[in-house]
C-alpha cells in the first residue's frame, strides 16, 4: 500500500499554518490563541508522523517518493518540490515532531513573561515546517531550501532577544558560519548536477556507481576524483550545520537564544541535519573512502576537543552546548566508519536526552530567575525534585550508563570505530574513548554544581523584580535571588518527564532492529567492505546481553572514574577544584579560551574582511576608478579648456593672425600632402 | 617686356603688405581700413592682369563690382569707426579687448 | 538682355528688394507713433516672400542671366528656411527692440537686405554673384551688429566683425582671382561655377587653381565660423544685440552652407579629394575648440557662440563627405542648427528686459521655479543642441556621422562623438542651472508677456521635439534637393 | 486594440504624463491621482500583454512595424519575446509602486516628479520592445533625460555631481554604440535587428563592434570598473528614482547585451566571453567587500546591486562558454535562464530594499547606518519586511533572490568549477554585508533618540512593501511560470550562440 500525499502534506503544512496564524494574526487571537494554534498544528503533525512510521514499519507501506510540483523545468533539467518518505525520514519526522511538540508546550511556561511570546511560537513552528521540508525532501534543491530555511529561523531565534548585543552578534555569526558551510554544500550540489545530471535523489543514487573513475579537472595537471569532490563539498555543508570543527564556533554562542530553542534547534534537530544529510547521501559517500576518512577525522576531533572545553564552562547552558558538539562529533565519527544507521540511531537517542538536559537546564534557569552561572547554584535538588531526577536520567543517558538509550547508541559507535580499518580509525578510536571520560567529567561536574553541594546563592528578603522575563540580567548582583527557587509549573515539568522516558528506554527496544536488523532498508546503503555493523552484528545477542557486556568495557570504566573524581571533588572537597585549576593553569587557559579559535576567526575573517574592504574602497573605488579615471579625465578636460580659451585674447590683430595661420596651415598641409595631380 | 607673372607677383606683394598691415599694425583702426582697401586693390590687380592677358572681359567686369562694394565697405567701416570713437573715445586697437576668452 | 523669364525666376528677390526699399521710405515718412506698424509689415513681407519662393518653385533647376543666378532645390530649401528664421527673429525681437528703443526702420530694412544677400548667395551660379550676395549679407550684418549705438560692446563687436570679414572676403576674392586665372590657362577663362567645375581637367596651372581653392576655403571657413577662422564668432555673438546674434547664428549659417556648397561642389567639384581633407581638418579643429572652450564660458551668448563653432564642425563632417548624401546631411544639419539656435536665443530674448540682458548663464538660476514653461522650452533647445534623442539635434548628428562613415572617414566620426560627450557637459550645465538651482536673491526673472513671442517660441521649440520624432519628410526634402 | 498593444503600452504613460504636468503645482493631488490612474492603466494593459503572448511560439510576437524614416529604411518596429514581456510587466508593476511610494513624500513640484516618472516608464517599456536598432538607441538615450531631471531636482545634497556623472558616464558609453550601429548600417542598409543578426561579419569587425556595444551596455549594467556612477546616482536620487534605476534601468544594459551582442557579434562575444566572466566575478567578490564597508545604506545596496548584476552578466556569458567550448546547450539554457530570472528578481529585491531605505529616510532624514539601530523596536512590521528583503538580497531559498543565483552557479560549475567557486562566494560575502547592515540598523537597543520617535509604516508604505514582498516570495516559491514564459525565447538565444558568422 501507498502513503497518502495528503497526510504528508498535512504533516509539513500544519506547523506552517500555525506559524502564519501566530505570526500575522496574534493581534486577533492573542497569546493563548497563538500558542494553542501552533501546538495544535504540532499535535497533528506529531500524530501523523507516528502514523507514517507505523505504516512504514508495521503497516508495510512502500516508501513514498513523489514530486508535488515543478519548481522549474529548463530543457531536460527539472527541479521539483517533492517528498521522499522512507523509514529514515519517518524516524526523523517522529523525533522532530515529538521534541518540537514538547518544546512548544514547555515554551508556554518558559516564555510566560516575554513580550515576544507569540512571535516565538510563530518562529518555532516555522522552524518545524522547514525541518520537515528538509527531511522529507526528495531532491537536493529542496534539501538546500530546508537547509537554509532552518538556518534563517535559527538566525531569528538566536537573535530573538534582539536588544542584547551578544545575541545579535551571535546570530550574525551563526548565519555567516553556516553560510560558509552552505558555500561548500552548494558547490557539492552543483557537482552532483554536473556529474549525475539530476538533482533528484533516486535518480542520482541510481546513477551514483557511474561516478567511479570520473574526475574533475582542477588545474591543468591535477584531477580530483569526482565522488570525493562531491562528498567533501557536501560534507562541508554538514560541518556548518552540524557544527563540526572548524565550523563549530557558532553553536556555543547560539546559547544566547531562549533555552527552548537551544533544546529544539541547537541540540535535538537542526544541528543533526548534517548527520541526516550524510546518511541520506550514503550511496554517494560509500564511493569515496577518502571523503569518509575526512569525515571520520573531523568527527573525532570534534568529539574530543569540544568536550574538553565543556569541562571548564560555568554557564549551565554552555556546558550542554559543548556536550552537544561532542556528541555530534560521535555521530560524525559513526558516519566516517560507514555506520550510518549507528549515527542516525545516536542522533535519535541524543535528541531525546539532550533535549531533556536543555529543558531541564531551562527549568533551573527559570527557578534561578535567569541566572545561568553554575557557580551561584548548588543544592537545588530539594527545591525542584522533578527537574533534578529527570536531568539525572538525561545525564546517565549522556554518559552512556548501560541500559540507558545513550549507552546503546554511543557504545555501538565506539565498538564500530574499533572494528573499522579506515584510514584515521585509530585516531578516532582514541578520541571517542577519551571522549567517554570527558563526557563523564563535564556531566557529573555540572550535575553536582547545580543540584548538589551547598547552596551558593542567597535569597534577598525584598521582592520586586525577577519576574520581568529575560532582561533582568545584571539587575541584581550575582547569586542573590529575589525569592527562593521553586519547582517549575507542569507545562515545564511534563515535557521533562515525557522526554525522560525515551531517554531511558528507547535504546533498549530499538537497538536491535535499527543497528543490526537492517531496519532502514535501502534508505541507507553500505558497501560490503565497509560494513562494520555486520561484524559487530556477530557479537550482538540482544539488548540485555549488550548492556551487561557493556559493564565490562573500558568506556564504562572511564565513566566510573569520572564519576568518582567528580563526586570526590564537588561533594567532599570543593576546594580541590580550585587547586587543580591553578595547578593546570596553562591547560585551563587553553580550554577556557576555547583554543583561541574564536579570536583567530574574528581577527582573520571579520576584521580582516572589513580591512580588505576598506582597502578596496579607498584604493580601488575612491582613488583609482573615481579619482584618477573619472574625475581625473574631467579635470584634464577642464584644464585644457582653460588654456585654450586664452587663444581668444580679444585683440583684433591676434584674430587676424589666427586666420593667416589657418591659411598657412592649409597651404603648408597642402604642400605636405597634396602632390599636384596634373589634369586627369 | 612685362609678363603676366610680373603682375601676379605685384598683386601678391600688395596682398601680403595688406595682410601684414592687418595684423602687424597695433595702433590705429584707420590703418586697418587702408589695408583692407589695399587688399582689394591687389585682388583687382590680379583680375585685370588675368583678363587682359587671357583676353576675357569678365574679369574686368568683376573689378568694377569689387570697387563699388569696396566703397560701400569703406563707408560702413568708417561709420563703425565713428561709433567706436564715440563710445570709448579711442580708436587704438590695443584698447579694444573688452571681450575675450 | 534680361528676358521676362529671368525676371520671373528672380521674382522673390526683386520683390524683397522693392519691399525693403518701400519700408525704408515708409520709415522715413512715418511718425514715431506708427513705427510699431513696421514690425507687422516686415513680417508680412517675409511671409509673402516665402510664399513666392514656394509658389514659384520650378520643377527642375532653372538659371537666369546666363547662369549667374540658379534656382534649384538647394536654393529653394535654404531660402525658405532663411526667410522663416528671419520671420522668427522679427517676432522674437519685438519686445527686446521696444525695451531698448531700437524698434525702427533700420533693423527691419537691414535684416531684409541681409536676407536678400542670403538668397542671392545660395542661388549664385557665378563667382560674381557669390561675392555680391556675400557682401550684401555681410555689410548689412556689420551694420546690424552696431545697431545699438549707445551700448559699449556693439561697436567693438562690429569693428572686429568688419575687419575680419573684410579680410576674409579679401582672401576669398584673391582666391577667386587665381581660380579665374587658372581657368584661363589652357582654356577660356570663366567666372561661371558650372564651367569652373572641370577646370582641373585642362588647366596648365593646377597649382594656381589649388591655391585659389585654399584661399576660397578660408573665406568659406570664415563665413561658417570654423576654426581657426572662428575668432570673430564669440565676440560678435556677445557684443551684438541678441536679435542680431540670433540672425547671425541661424540665417547666415544657412547662407554659409549654401555658399560652401556652391563653391566647393559646384565650382571645385573636381578637386574634392583635395578639399575633403582640408575640411576634415577644419572640422576637427572646430569640434575641439568649440566644445572645449564652451565648457569654461559663463556668458550664455558666448557659450552658444562656441557651441556654434562646434556645430559647424559637425556640418563640415557632412560637407567633407563630398557626396550628395553628405551634402543632404549637412544641409539637414544647417537647417536643424538654425531652428535650435533660434529657439535657444528666443528664450533669452523672451527672458530679457530693459536693463536685464539675461545673457549670463547664472541669470537663468531657478528658471523652472519662475516660469517652468520657458525653462522647458530652453531644456528642449539644450538637449537638442547636445544631440540627445529623441530631439531633432540628435538625428542631425546621426546623419552627418553616417555621412562621414559612408565616406570612409570613420576616424572623423569617432572624433565627432568623442567631442559630443564633452559638449554634452555645458548644455547640461544650463539645464542644471535652470532646474536644480534655487533662484538668486531677488531675481526678477519673468518671461515677456508678448503673446506672439510666447506662442511662436513654443511652436519653434516644440518643433524640435516633433521633428525629432518624425524627421523623415524633412530629410526627404533635403535629399531631393540634391537629387536623391 | 491588441495589434497595437505595444504602442499603447509605450504611449499611454508618455502621453499620460502631459495632463499630469498640466495639473500644475497648484493641484498636486490631481496630479498624483492622475499619474496613479495612468500607471494602473498601463499595468492593466501590460497584463493583457501577458495574456496575449504565447510562450509556445518562440519568435517575436505582437509585431508592429511602420516605416518611420523612408529614406533610411528606419522602422518604428516593436515586438516582444518572453524576456521582454517579463521585463515590461515588471516595469509597469514597479511603475505603480514608485508613484504610490512618492505620494506624500514628494512635496516639491509633485506634478513634475510624477510626469517624469511616467515618461521614464514609457521610454523603458519602449526600450524593451524595440526591434529597430536606431529606435532602440533613441529610447535607450532618451531615458537619461527624465532620470537626469529626477535626480537633479529631487535628489540629495550632491545631486548635481551625481546626476551629471550619471548622464555623461552613460552617454559616453552609448556614443560608441551609435558609431557601431552606423557602421552596421553601411553594410546592411537597415537597422532592423533581425537583419543585422543575419549579417555576416569578419572577426575583426565583430571585435570592434563587440567592444563598442560592450562599453555602452557595461556602463549601463553597470559592470566593474565602469560602475562608479551608480553608487553616487543611487545615493543622491530620490527613493522613487533609486527604485526605478535599480529595478528597471540597469536591466536595460543586460537586455541590450541579449539583443545586440549575442545575435550580432556572436563570435567576438564567444571569443571575449572570458573578459566579461572575469569582470562579473570581480563584481561579485571585490564589490562584495566594497559593499561591506559602506557607511551609507543606499551606497551599500547600490554596491550590492552591482554584485547581483554581476550574476546576470555571468549567466549570459557562461552560456557562451558552455555552448562554444563544450556544446553543452542544456547547461547554457540553465545559465541563461538564471540570468533572466536574476534580472527580474533583482528588480523586485533591489527596488524593495531602496523603498525600505526610503521609508527610513523619510522619518530620520539620514542614510548613515550609524544613526540607526534598534529600529525594530519601534517599527516591527517594517522590520519584518526589511528582514525578508535582506534575506532575498543574500539569496535565501524561497525568495526570488535565490533562484537566479542558484541556476547561474550550477551552470558555471559545468563551465569551470573555479568560476562556480568565486560565484558561490556571494553566499558568504552577500550575507555578510546584508545582515551586518540589518544588525546595525534593525537590531539592538535604540541609541539615537530620534529613532525612538519613528512611527510604524503607514498603510500606503505597507501596500508598497507588501506588493514587493508578494512578488519576491511568489518568484521564490514557484518560479516555473516565469521560467515557462521566457523558456522559448531563452532557447532561441542559446541557439543563436552556436551560430558562427565568419
Amino acid at each position: 500500500m501507498q502513503l497518502s500525499t495528503s497526510i504528508l502534506l498535512t504533516i509539513a503544512l500544519a506547523p506552517l499554518v500555525g506559524c502564519l496564524l501566530a505570526g500575522f494574526f496574534a493581534r486577533f487571537i492573542g497569546r493563548a490563541g497563538s500558542h494553542s494554534v501552533t501546538i495544535l498544528g504540532l499535535l497533528v503533525s506529531c500524530a501523523l508522523s507516528f502514523y507514517v512510521l507505523y505504516q512504514l514499519t508495521l503497516g508495510g507501506a512502500a516508501e513514498y517518493n513523489q514530486n508535488l510540483y515543478t519548481w522549474f523545468q529548463i530543457g531536460p533539467f527539472n527541479a521539483s518540490v517533492g517528498f521522499m518518505v522512507d523509514r529514515l525520514t519517518a524516524m526523523m519526522l517522529v523525533v522532530v515532531s515529538f521534541v518540537s511538540l514538547l518544546v512548544h508546550v514547555y515554551t508556554i511556561g518558559y516564555m510566560r513573561d516575554d513580550p515576544g511570546y507569540t512571535r516565538f511560537f510563530s518562529y518555532i513552528s516555522l522552524f518545524t515546517f522547514s525541518m520537515f521540508m528538509l527531511v522529507m525532501s526528495n531532491n537536493f534543491m529542496q534539501l538546500f531550501f530546508g537547509w537554509e530555511a532552518v538556518g534563517l529561523v535559527s538566525y531569528l531565534l538566536i537573535g530573538f532577544w534582539y536588544k542584547r548585543p551578544t545575541a545579535i552578534f551571535a546570530n550574525l555569526k551563526a548565519f555567516l558560519v553556516n553560510r560558509v558551510g552552505d558555500f561548500g554544500f552548494l558547490l557539492g550540489i552543483a557537482a552532483v548536477l554536473y556529474f549525475l545530471g539530476t538533482l533528484d535523489y533516486a535518480t542520482a543514487f541510481n546513477a551514483a556507481p557511474g561516478l567511479v573513475g570520473k574526475t574533475l579537472q582542477i588545474t591543468a595537471h591535477t584531477q580530483w576524483d569526482a565522488a570525493t569532490v562531491i562528498c567533501i563539498c557536501l560534507f562541508v555543508g554538514a560541518m556548518g550545520k552540524s557544527a563540526q570543527v572548524p565550523l563549530h564556533v557558532w553553536l556555543p554562542d547560539s546559547m544566547e537564544g531562549p533555552t527552548p530553542i537551544s533544546a529544539l534547534i541547537h541540540a535535538a534537530t537542526m544541528v543533526t541535519a548534517g548527520i541526516f544529510m550524510v546518511a541520506r547521501m550514503s550511496p554517494l559517500f560509500e564511493l569515496s573512502s577518502t571523503a569518509l576518512s575526512f569525515v571520520l577525522v573531523m568527527g573525532a576531533t570534534t568529539a574530543l576537543f569540544t568536550g574538553l572545553i565543556g569541562i571548564v564552562q560555568n554557564d549551565i547552558k554552555r556546558v550542554i552546548a559543548y556536550s552537544t558538539l561532542s556528541q555530534l562529533g560521535y555521530m560524525t565519527v559513526a558516519l566516517g566508519v560507514s555506520m550510518y544507521s549507528g549515527a542516525v540511531f545516536h542522533l535519535m537517542t541524543h535528541a531525546f536526552f539532550k533535549a531533556l538536559l536543555f529543558l531541564g537546564a531551562g527549568s533551573v534557569i527559570i527557578a534561578m530567575h535567569h541566572e545561568q552561572d553554575m557557580r551561584y547554584m548548588g543544592g537545588l535538588r530539594k527545591y525542584m525534585p522533578i527537574t533534578w531526577i529527570t536531568m539525572w536520567i538525561g545525564s546517565l543517558a549522556l554518559v552512556a550508563i548501560p541500559f540507558t538509550s545513550g549507552f546503546y547508541s554511543k557504545d555501538a559507535i565506539i565498538e564500530a570505530v574499533g572494528e573499522s580499518h579506515r584510514w584515521g580509525a585509530h585516531y578516532a578510536y582514541f578520541c571517542v574513548m577519551a571522549g567517554a571520560l570527558v563526557t563523564g567529567l563535564y556531566t557529573f561536574r555540572q550535575m553536582y554544581l547545580t543540584f548538589h553541594g551547598k547552596e551558593r546563592f542567597t535569597v534577598a528578603d525584598h521582592h520586586g523584580h525577577g519576574h520581568d522575563g529575560h532582561d533582568d540580567h545584571g539587575h541584581h548582583e550575582p547569586g542573590v535571588l529575589a525569592h527562593a527557587p521553586k519547582e517549575s509549573p507542569w507545562v515545564v515539568t511534563l515535557p521533562l518527564v515525557l522526554l525522560a522516558i525515551p531517554s531511558l528506554l528507547v535504546g533498549f527496544f530499538t537497538v536491535g532492529p535499527m543497528l543490526f536488523g537492517n531496519w532502514f532498508g535501502n534508505a541507507i546503503h553500505v558497501e560490503e567492505a565497509n560494513d562494520v555493523l555486520a561484524e559487530l552484528g556477530h557479537e550482538f545477542h540482544g539488548a540485555t546481553a549488550m548492556a551487561l557486556h557493556g559493564f565490562t568495557q573500558l568506556p564504562f570504566l572511564l565513566v566510573v572514574i569520572a564519576f568518582v573524581t567528580c563526586t570526590y571533588i564537588y561533594l567532599f572537597n570543593p576546594a580541590l577544584a580550585g587547586r587543580i585549576k591553578s595547578a593546570l593553569k596553562p591547560l585551563w587557559t587553553v580550554l577556557d579560551r576555547k583554543y583561541w579559535v574564536d579570536n583567530v576567526y574574528f581577527a582573520l575573517f571579520a576584521r580582516g574582511g572589513v580591512m580588505l574592504g576598506r582597502v578596496f574602497w579607498k584604493a580601488g573605488e575612491t582613488t583609482v576608478i573615481d579619482g584618477a579615471m573619472v574625475n581625473g579625465s574631467v579635470g584634464l578636460v577642464h584644464r585644457i579648456a582653460a588654456t585654450t580659451r586664452r587663444l581668444q585674447s580679444g585683440y583684433l590683430y591676434h584674430y587676424a593672425f589666427a586666420m593667416i595661420l589657418g591659411l598657412i596651415l592649409l597651404l603648408g598641409g597642402y604642400w605636405f600632402i597634396g602632390s599636384v595631380p596634373v589634369g586627369q | 617686356m612685362i609678363t603676366l607673372a610680373h603682375y601676379i607677383v605685384l598683386g601678391a606683394v600688395l596682398f601680403c603688405i595688406a595682410v601684414a598691415g592687418l595684423f602687424i599694425n597695433r595702433k590705429n583702426v584707420i590703418v586697418l581700413l587702408m589695408s583692407i582697401e589695399l587688399m582689394l586693390l591687389a585682388v583687382n590687380m590680379n583680375f585685370v592682369a588675368f583678363s587682359r592677358f587671357l583676353g576675357d572681359v569678365s574679369g574686368q567686369v568683376f573689378v568694377f563690382f569689387i570697387l563699388t562694394v569696396a566703397a560701400a565697405e569703406a563707408a560702413i567701416g568708417l561709420a563703425i569707426l565713428v561709433l567706436l570713437f564715440r563710445t570709448r573715445s579711442t580708436i587704438n586697437i590695443a584698447d579694444i579687448d573688452s571681450m575675450k576668452g | 538682355m534680361p528676358t521676362l523669364n529671368d525676371i520671373l525666376i528672380l521674382l522673390p528677390e526683386f520683390y524683397l528688394v522693392a519691399a525693403a526699399c518701400l519700408l525704408l521710405l515708409l520709415d522715413a515718412f512715418m511718425k514715431p507713433a506708427q513705427r510699431p506698424l513696421l514690425h507687422w509689415l516686415s513680417i508680412a513681407v517675409v511671409l509673402v516672400a516665402i510664399y513666392l519662393v514656394i509658389a514659384g518653385q520650378p520643377t527642375e533647376a532653372r538659371s537666369a542671366f546666363g547662369g549667374m543666378f540658379l534656382r534649384d532645390g538647394v536654393a529653394e530649401t535654404l531660402k525658405v528656411f532663411a526667410l522663416a528664421t528671419t520671420a522668427l527673429v522679427f517676432v522674437y525681437a519685438r519686445p527686446y527692440l521696444i525695451d531698448r528703443k531700437l524698434l525702427g526702420g533700420e533693423f527691419y530694412t537691414l535684416m531684409l537686405f541681409a536676407v536678400i544677400g542670403i538668397m542671392l548667395l545660395v542661388s549664385a551660379g557665378n563667382l560674381v554673384t557669390i561675392y555680391l550676395g556675400l557682401e550684401l549679407l555681410s555689410l548689412s550684418s556689420y551694420a546690424l551688429v552696431a545697431l545699438n549705438r549707445d551700448a559699449k560692446l556693439p561697436p567693438e563687436a562690429a569693428i572686429k566683425y568688419f575687419v575680419l570679414g573684410a579680410l576674409a572676403s579679401g582672401m576669398l576674392l584673391y582666391g577667386m582671382s587665381m581660380v579665374y586665372g587658372a581657368s584661363g590657362m589652357g582654356g577660356t577663362p570663366t567666372l561661371d561655377l558650372a564651367q569652373l567645375h572641370n577646370v582641373m581637367s585642362y588647366t596648365t596651372a593646377p597649382t594656381l587653381l589649388l591655391f585659389g581653392l585654399i584661399f576660397m576655403i578660408v573665406g568659406i571657413g570664415f563665413k561658417l565660423g570654423a576654426a581657426p577662422f572662428h575668432m570673430w564668432i564669440p565676440d560678435v555673438y556677445q557684443g551684438a544685440p541678441t536679435p542680431v546674434t540670433t540672425f547671425i547664428a541661424s540665417g547666415s549659417k544657412l547662407a554659409a552652407f549654401g555658399m560652401a556648397w556652391r563653391l566647393l561642389d559646384g565650382g571645385m567639384g573636381d578637386l574634392s579629394q583635395h578639399w575633403q581633407l582640408m575640411l576634415a581638418v577644419l572640422a576637427v579643429l572646430s569640434l575641439a575648440i568649440g566644445n572645449l572652450v564652451a565648457i569654461v564660458q559663463t556668458n550664455l551668448k558666448r557659450m552658444l557662440a562656441y557651441s556654434t563653432i562646434s556645430h559647424m564642425g559637425y556640418l563640415l563632417l557632412g560637407l567633407a563627405a563630398a557626396g550628395p548624401e553628405g551634402y543632404a546631411a549637412a544641409m539637414f544639419y544647417a537647417i536643424c542648427y538654425a531652428l535650435m539656435g533660434v529657439a535657444a536665443f528666443g528664450v533669452m530674448l523672451a527672458m530679457s528686459r530693459a536693463g536685464f540682458e539675461c545673457e549670463e548663464i547664472a541669470d537663468l538660476k531657478g528658471l523652472n521655479q519662475k516660469s517652468p514653461w520657458m525653462a522647458f522650452l530652453m531644456l528642449l533647445a539644450m538637449f537638442s543642441l547636445a544631440g540627445v534623442p529623441p530631439l531633432f539635434g540628435f538625428w542631425a548628428k546621426v546623419l552627418v556621422l553616417e555621412a562621414a562613415i559612408h565616406a570612409d572617414m570613420l576616424w572623423l566620426a569617432i572624433v565627432g562623438v568623442v567631442f559630443a560627450i564633452i559638449g554634452l557637459y555645458y548644455y547640461l550645465h544650463v539645464v542644471k542651472v535652470m532646474y536644480f538651482d534655487k533662484p538668486a536673491e531677488g531675481s526678477q526673472l519673468q518671461a515677456q508677456a508678448d503673446k506672439p513671442l510666447r506662442v511662436v517660441l513654443s511652436i519653434n521649440a516644440l518643433s524640435l521635439l516633433a521633428l525629432g520624432l518624425y524627421w523623415g519628410p524633412l530629410l526627404g526634402w533635403c535629399r531631393r534637393a540634391f537629387g536623391l | 486594440m491588441f495589434n497595437h498593444l505595444l504602442s499603447l503600452l509605450i504611449w499611454l504613460p508618455v502621453i499620460g504624463a502631459i495632463p499630469v504636468l498640466l495639473a500644475g503645482s497648484a493641484r498636486p493631488n490631481l496630479a498624483r491621482w492622475l499619474s496613479l490612474l495612468v500607471a494602473v492603466l498601463t499595468f492593466v494593459v501590460s497584463l493583457f500583454l501577458l495574456v496575449q503572448y504565447d510562450p509556445a511560439g518562440n519568435a517575436m510576437q505582437l509585431v508592429e512595424s511602420h516605416l518611420w524614416i523612408a529614406s533610411w529604411g528606419v522602422h518604428y518596429g516593436l515586438a516582444v519575446d518572453g524576456i521582454s514581456v517579463a521585463l515590461i510587466v515588471m516595469t509597469t508593476f514597479v511603475g505603480i509602486l514608485v508613484i504610490v511610494g512618492a505620494w506624500e513624500v514628494i512635496q516639491d513640484k509633485p506634478h513634475q516628479y510624477m510626469a517624469a516618472m511616467l515618461m521614464l516608464e514609457g521610454l523603458l517599456i519602449g526600450v524593451f520592445c524595440a526591434t529597430d536598432a536606431l529606435l532602440f538607441y533613441a529610447l535607450f538615450e532618451a531615458i537619461l533625460i527624465p532620470m537626469f531631471i529626477l535626480i537633479g531636482i529631487w535628489g540629495g545634497p550632491r545631486r548635481v555631481y551625481a546626476t551629471l556623472k550619471f548622464f555623461i558616464y552613460t552617454f559616453f558609453g552609448s556614443v560608441f554604440m551609435l558609431i557601431a550601429l552606423l557602421y552596421l548600417y553601411q553594410k546592411a542598409h537597415t537597422f532592423d535587428l533581425a537583419t543585422l543578426a543575419a549579417l555576416p561579419l569578419t572577426f575583426r569587425e565583430q571585435a570592434w563592434i563587440f567592444f563598442a556595444f560592450l562599453i555602452a551596455f557595461a556602463i549601463k549594467v553597470p559592470m566593474v570598473p565602469v560602475h562608479t556612477w551608480l553608487p553616487d546616482a543611487h545615493v543622491e536620487a530620490p527613493t522613487g528614482g533609486s527604485v526605478v534605476l535599480a529595478a528597471v534601468m540597469l536591466k536595460v544594459g543586460t537586455y541590450g547585451m541579449l539583443r545586440f551582442i549575442l545575435p550580432i557579434v556572436p563570435d567576438a562575444g564567444a571569443h571575449f566571453a572570458w573578459i566579461i566572466i572575469v569582470l562579473s566575478l570581480v563584481a561579485v567578490v571585490y564589490i562584495g567587500y566594497v559593499a561591506l564597508v559602506q557607511e551609507d545604506m543606499k551606497k551599500l545596496v547600490a554596491y550590492s546591486s552591482v554584485a547581483h548584476m554581476g550574476f546576470v552578466t555571468l549567466g549570459i556569458f557562461i552560456a557562451f562558454a558552455l555552448v562554444r567550448e563544450q556544446g553543452n546547450t542544456d547547461m547554457a539554457l540553465v545559465g541563461m535562464q538564471g540570468a533572466m530570472i536574476q534580472m527580474i528578481s533583482h528588480g523586485f529585491v533591489s527596488g524593495a530594499m531602496f523603498t525600505c531605505i526610503g521609508v527610513m529616510y523619510d522619518r530620520l532624514h539620514t542614510r548613515a547606518i550609524k544613526d540607526y539601530g534598534g529600529v525594530i523596536n519601534v517599527m516591527p512590521w517594517f522590520g519584518f519586511f526589511y528582514v525578508l528583503f535582506a534575506m532575498a538580497n543574500c539569496g535565501l531559498p524561497g525568495t526570488s533572490g535565490f533562484v537566479g543565483e542558484f541556476m547561474v552557479i550550477l551552470a558555471s560549475f559545468s563551465a569551470n568549477p573555479w568560476i562556480a567557486l568565486f560565484a558561490a562566494f556571494t553566499l558568504i560575502i552577500g550575507a555578510g554585508y546584508t545582515l551586518w547592515l540589518v544588525k546595525r540598523v534593525l537590531w539592538g537597543e535604540i541609541t539615537n533618540p530620534h529613532v525612538a520617535e519613528m512611527e510604524e509604516i503607514s498603510g500606503r508604505e505597507t501596500f508598497v512593501l507588501a506588493s514587493f514582498a508578494a512578488a519576491v516570495l511568489a518568484l521564490g516559491i514557484w518560479p516555473q511560470p516565469l521560467v515557462h514564459l521566457m523558456d522559448g525565447s531563452v532557447a532561441q538565444l542559446v541557439q543563436q550562440l552556436a551560430i558562427h558568422k565568419i
